[in-house]
């Protein structure tokens, strides 16, 4: 590896000179950015720092720069983000459009449907949520009974999806949906892009355990999508979706990186504060250890997560690691705020109001919140599946 | 020691499951906790406990109760924890009572033992200092004129408590202090849990006070009774989540066939079962050791609070796993059991505590 | 339940008078008493003790006298248990012979069947061992294939049987064999008793990774048996080998019982010893946190088995209780050793010879014998298995 | 820091993979063992790894070595942990080298390095008193006139060693020694380990002994090579612990299906996977942060340790028990992988020892 000096001293100058302050501090959950036409900004940086680093196109930063990306090599975009978490910028838009659909259309899409949707998710302009969950049809995703009966130019789509992330504050859904019911499950599936303005379009928030609704159910009733709206070949829309399965997993595998940028108070601070400490140490023994273990295990993790980029970078062929990400990061993170909580004693036990400061609150929050790390983008237990078949080849 | 119940036992126990499960579902907890409830409990529904005697299971009959005891009292517990019920059980019926009863003068017996019985008296013990169950760590002052200043946390039903019992350092060691709430000096806030049960911060600052008998020792054996029907109580919430998850495992569908088909998911149901049996084990023991005044209660009492602890945190959480998505909404209610499993760890001594206390208790 | 004084009274002075003050001391594994023609003792009072038992029928308290028993019923049973265990007198007899064919004589056998075994069973005249699992069928024991003939008055039997437990010491093996290859597996197995002093029965003792060799291969080669010696019907046998198994279970269940008895050195004394004390605590804080959930979990578990015996005597119907004791008591003796290991450090590392003391290189093979137990009798998946499927109504 | 190998590494590795598979299967280990070999490794063998560079990778061009490095040794060992081969890597290739080149004077590398490196010279490192590995808690004397007395356990290949290096206490702190094995007043028991493999308790009654430089930071310095290297030979033995019982499940068969489609196993199985891959991980972290001499290099070997431990006892265990009754006879190969493992995880510090010693020097 070079260590792209030149590159790496422009990065820093642009990103210095135009990061605002106000966008180097730790992120709260609400002021995290998506885009979309609903969005709202809580401070006006965030919005300046988006449109700034949008135009640069390193919202993207490794894709085309005729669709708006950055067009930077894997290294470069390695630099930008080694530089972004050294000066602690935020990362200025997040969402699903970014992880999830640019990459599927730029490797299904239409060159139309490039160029229709791809610059809008660079700049923030459109968010993008994810229909693909049913209430019948969670691991065993491919049952899906949504149904989108091609008549003429348009289909007509009509059913029930689950689990949409923020679909009531969303412009756009991708959809998986059974377009030939008659054929074997994985069979009669096809991607499609739905405009969620149409009035057939009913988003339902969802309440989570952790008091938030990041999730929605979603009704589709006789909504007319145009059939240029399909992505991939009609009844091939499972291929698709295992992909993008894979770019929500990488996604959510890297959960605990976020939680440990460098703004969060780590365990190890929350330990000292709880439960005081002596010569330095955290004064509770046996919490220290089981403290120590969670560490280890996510600096571990850590590591295998940057042999697996190193090995990608070096051309070997992809190794089996990318499977187990998913699983070990989300098993992680609920670790993570076990020991934060068991740390805090009493004090990880509130849910608003007087008598916790607001660490102490975020914290209890994301304890819930972690739970479903191991349950949503495919369970924990799909997961060793996988692992178990695709990699250790264990006979079904 | 016997480990199973009598016949008188089992009529509490049954009583009280149907009790709870007619009148104070999972559904009364979360309209307590949708309508921010100010007493954020149901005073009707808590006489209805005391006409059927709980209130009173601890207290002599001289002054009203029955002296049934701790196993009958923890029979209670278990069928309220089935539903997660929010009720005084633990502050007034068993901490208030108690410490009352075996603490109090003939006066203060006469004084409050009767609307305690009645259901008309809430009792809460402030206790805690700091974030983590520390007995006798106490920093609260009662000075000479007997007036307390200092801060108590996490303090169980404080904020609907009509009496506190503080506990306090004095010139004779710790000692405990009866403190009008209403007195001039205190200063009570409420706090808003994860569990979305009572529990509170009261500040004393030079707050009137008036001693109750007993010290270090009476604490240790009402926070002993405490630990046993808290344990009850959790391995009752624990059971709950359980049966309630193996259900799901029979209703659910996906793949074509019912998730309880799959293999790890039966293996880590059926090590769920082992751990509740022998918690069950471990909680029954520690209550009849406790009514038996034996030897080893205070180890059998560490043995149960630690092992409730370590399985409602397992069926909690394994609950929730095992239901997926739908085990992350607020709307269903199995996270209601991962939400208690946590604060009732905490109380009155998590697991890493109770294993020391045991460890030490048995000499090593 | 009555507390049984004056049987209790006359138990305690009959075993005070009579048990040798040899026969109250620590039991090593070599002075085990499992009696049959190849028996030998280490020390005569075994034979002594075992004589004045066999002659009161307490080597088998419970069963009736006219085969030789002890006529006690349960609660006395246990008054007896109790008296013993806090005299410290050892076991007088085990075996198969006593914890398996004898009750499932009593059940199954004919009349002459129980004359002819059980007194001898009793005073430790015969010893038996079990046919019952084959290279081939471990977990799925129906599926064995060693085959028995009917021909005339005898059954012709040939194959091969592994995890006979001392068959090289033993003179009768009970033997799960196939009758009718052609019906479905579990309707074509029969229950057989033969003796080994037949040139066709030949044992060939398996060492294992503890280094000793409790466990045989014994092969069949045309083995004539007498067709008195089925026990139950021809083709029944199934029914008999799961009511066994369950014999089985419940010996191994009692495993940590036996470590637990009262002249082994406890765990917690081991830890003391190598990990020194500080005001009387186990010097390591974190290895004592360990040791105490050992500790609790297995006295947890002695509560469960107690709870159990209460229930029964009690006479409420049989609870789940009993399909969980072979699971958890061997999984508990597999930590038990694990955690005095762990305790003993270097000194828990030996084989054999200088450098250890004798109670630290036996903790090193009990450590590896333990790992057995959690596979023999139905390993810990098999008993998960039965957890799932008859207590909680799992479907299949 | 990277954690791909580069070329020269990867040649290292498949030549050692080649190399133990061919010329030392598990064949070798038991050999050794069921002929009460008096040496317990082979002597051809070792001089092939002498002329494979592979004791030179720790010693410096100028003494006949490569300077190669331990990511290089690690490899070697790696495949060594692969089929357990008993060789005295650790011992001489990796301490006995590193200590002789680091804190030798010029005439005792003269005298000792350049045997070493032939492969005709084993060196043993006598450091532990106690039960635990506790590198600075040395109660042997090293008086005035250079004679060491005190007694020594735990001597990995001590009992066939050419030179002794012995930490003793002294006037100026702890101190390291070369002591000729056969010097009056040393004597050596050798002890039976279950793992087959060699060390032996060492008496030294005023024995003649010879300062070599540097203490304590040198002896740390050298312990940790050991515990990477140590680690990458758990992570070789615990893979392939792994991969035979991957492979069993595949090939047994009950209830007319292979054990491998049994779904409990699978999750199990994947599990084990997700931690040699991260055990793998933190291992060449390691190993690269000491060439690379990395102020993180400590920590990261304490992870190395500490994963690999724990890893290696997870294999150890789930290979025996996923192998049924044949994984418990002494005639199959899958038990030895669990003998070695609790020897391994012994050496140079338990999980205990490196979580508390991770968590100082991340300064919590």
């Amino acid at each position: 590896m070079t260590d792209f000096a030149a590159f790496r001293q422009e990065t820093r100058a642009w990103l210095e000179a135009n990061c605002p302050p106000a966008m180097r501090t730790w992120m709260p959950e609400d002021e995290q950015v998506a885009g979309g036409k609903r969005a709202s900004y809580v401070r006006p940086e965030q919005k300046i720092w988006l449109d700034r680093m949008a135009a640069k196109g390193w919202t993207a930063p490794t894709w085309p720069t005729r669709y708006g990306g950055g067009g930077l090599s894997a290294e470069e975009a390695t630099v930008l983000d080694e530089e972004m978490q050294d000066l602690g910028c935020r990362t200025p838009l997040r969402g699903m459009g970014l992880s999830m659909l640019g990459p599927t259309l730029l490797e299904y899409g239409t060159e139309e449907q490039r160029q229709t949707h791809i610059p809008k998710i660079v700049t923030g302009e459109i968010r993008w949520c994810q229909g693909y969950s049913e209430p019948g049809s969670g691991s065993d995703l491919a049952s899906l009974s949504t149904r989108a009966v091609l008549q003429g130019e348009h289909f007509l789509v009509n059913g029930h999806k689950i689990w949409t992330s923020n679909a009531h504050l969303s412009d756009w859904i991708f959809c998986l949906v059974r377009t030939d019911p008659t054929v074997r499950k994985h069979d009669g599936i096809s991607f499609l892009l739905i405009d969620m303005n149409d009035p057939g379009v009913r988003p339902r928030p969802i309440k989570l355990i952790s008091g938030k609704s990041v999730f929605c159910e979603t009704f589709f009733e006789n909504v007319q999508v145009p059939a240029s709206h399909l992505v991939g070949q009609l009844n091939k829309g499972w291929t698709i979706a295992k992909r993008l399965l894979e770019h929500e997993r990488k996604g959510i595998g890297g959960i605990g990186a976020r939680a440990a940028a460098k703004f969060e108070t780590p365990p190890e601070a929350v330990a000292k504060m709880h439960l005081g400490e002596i010569d330095g140490k955290v004064a509770d023994p046996v919490l220290r250890d089981r403290l120590a273990a969670y560490s280890m295990d996510a600096a571990a993790f850590q590591l295998t997560r940057r042999r697996a980029a190193e090995e990608a970078e070096s051309g070997a062929p992809p190794g089996p690691l990318s499977a187990m990400f998913k699983y070990y990061a989300t098993e992680l993170n609920k670790r993570r705020y076990e020991t934060i909580l068991e740390s805090e004693g009493f004090q990880g036990l509130g849910w608003e109001g007087e008598g916790f400061a607001d660490d102490e609150l975020r914290f209890t929050r994301e304890w819930l919140r972690s739970k479903a790390n191991s349950i949503e983008g495919g369970t924990s237990e799909i997961q060793l599946n996988i692992i178990a078949k695709r990699v250790l080849g264990l006979p079904d | 020691m016997t480990l199973i119940l009598n016949e008188e036992t089992r009529m509490v126990r049954d009583t009280a499951l149907d009790f709870f499960r007619e009148r104070s579902p999972i559904l009364a907890l979360r309209k307590l906790r949708d309508d921010s409830d100010p007493d954020g409990f149901d005073r009707a529904l808590w006489r209805q406990m005391a006409e059927l005697g709980w209130t009173g299971f601890l207290v002599s009959e001289d002054y009203g109760g029955s002296g049934f005891g701790v196993t009958g009292l923890g029979q209670a517990m278990e069928a309220a924890g089935r539903t997660l019920a929010a009720t005084p059980l633990l502050s007034t019926a068993l901490l208030g009572a108690s410490l009352l009863d075996l603490g109090g003068s003939a006066g203060q017996k006469d004084e409050y033992l009767a609307p305690l019985v009645a259901g008309n008296l809430i009792v809460a013990l402030a206790l805690e200092e700091s974030a983590r169950h520390a007995p006798h760590r106490i920093a609260t002052i009662a000075d000479d004129s007997c007036h307390l200043t200092g801060e108590k946390r996490f303090v169980l039903d404080g904020h609907i408590a009509d009496l506190l019992i503080v506990v306090a350092r004095d010139s004779e060691g710790i000692g405990l202090y009866l403190v009008d709430p209403r007195a001039p000096g205190v200063t009570r806030t409420r706090t808003t849990m994860v569990d979305s049960r009572n529990a509170s911060i009261v500040t004393l600052q030079h707050a009137p006070a008036e001693r109750l008998g007993g010290g270090t020792a009476l604490l240790d054996t009402v926070l002993d009774r405490a630990r046993a029907c808290l344990a009850a109580e959790m391995l009752g919430s624990a059971t709950e989540a359980f049966e309630r998850t193996v259900q799901y495992l029979k209703d659910r569908k996906q793949f074509g066939v019912q998730i309880g088909t799959f293999q790890a998911l039966k293996h880590r149901a059926a090590q769920m079962f082992c751990e509740i049996e022998v918690t069950r084990s471990a909680v029954v023991a520690a209550l009849s050791a406790l009514d038996e005044q034996r030897p080893d209660a205070a180890a059998l009492i560490s043995l149960a609070k630690a092992k409730a602890n370590d399985t409602i945190y397992l069926c909690g959480n394994e609950g929730v796993q095992m239901h997926g998505g739908i085990g992350m909404t607020d709307e269903h209610e199995i996270g209601f059991f991962l939400k208690r499993a946590r604060v009732a760890q905490a109380t009155f001594g998590d697991s890493v505590f109770h294993r020391d206390r045991y460890a030490t208790l048995m000499g090593y």
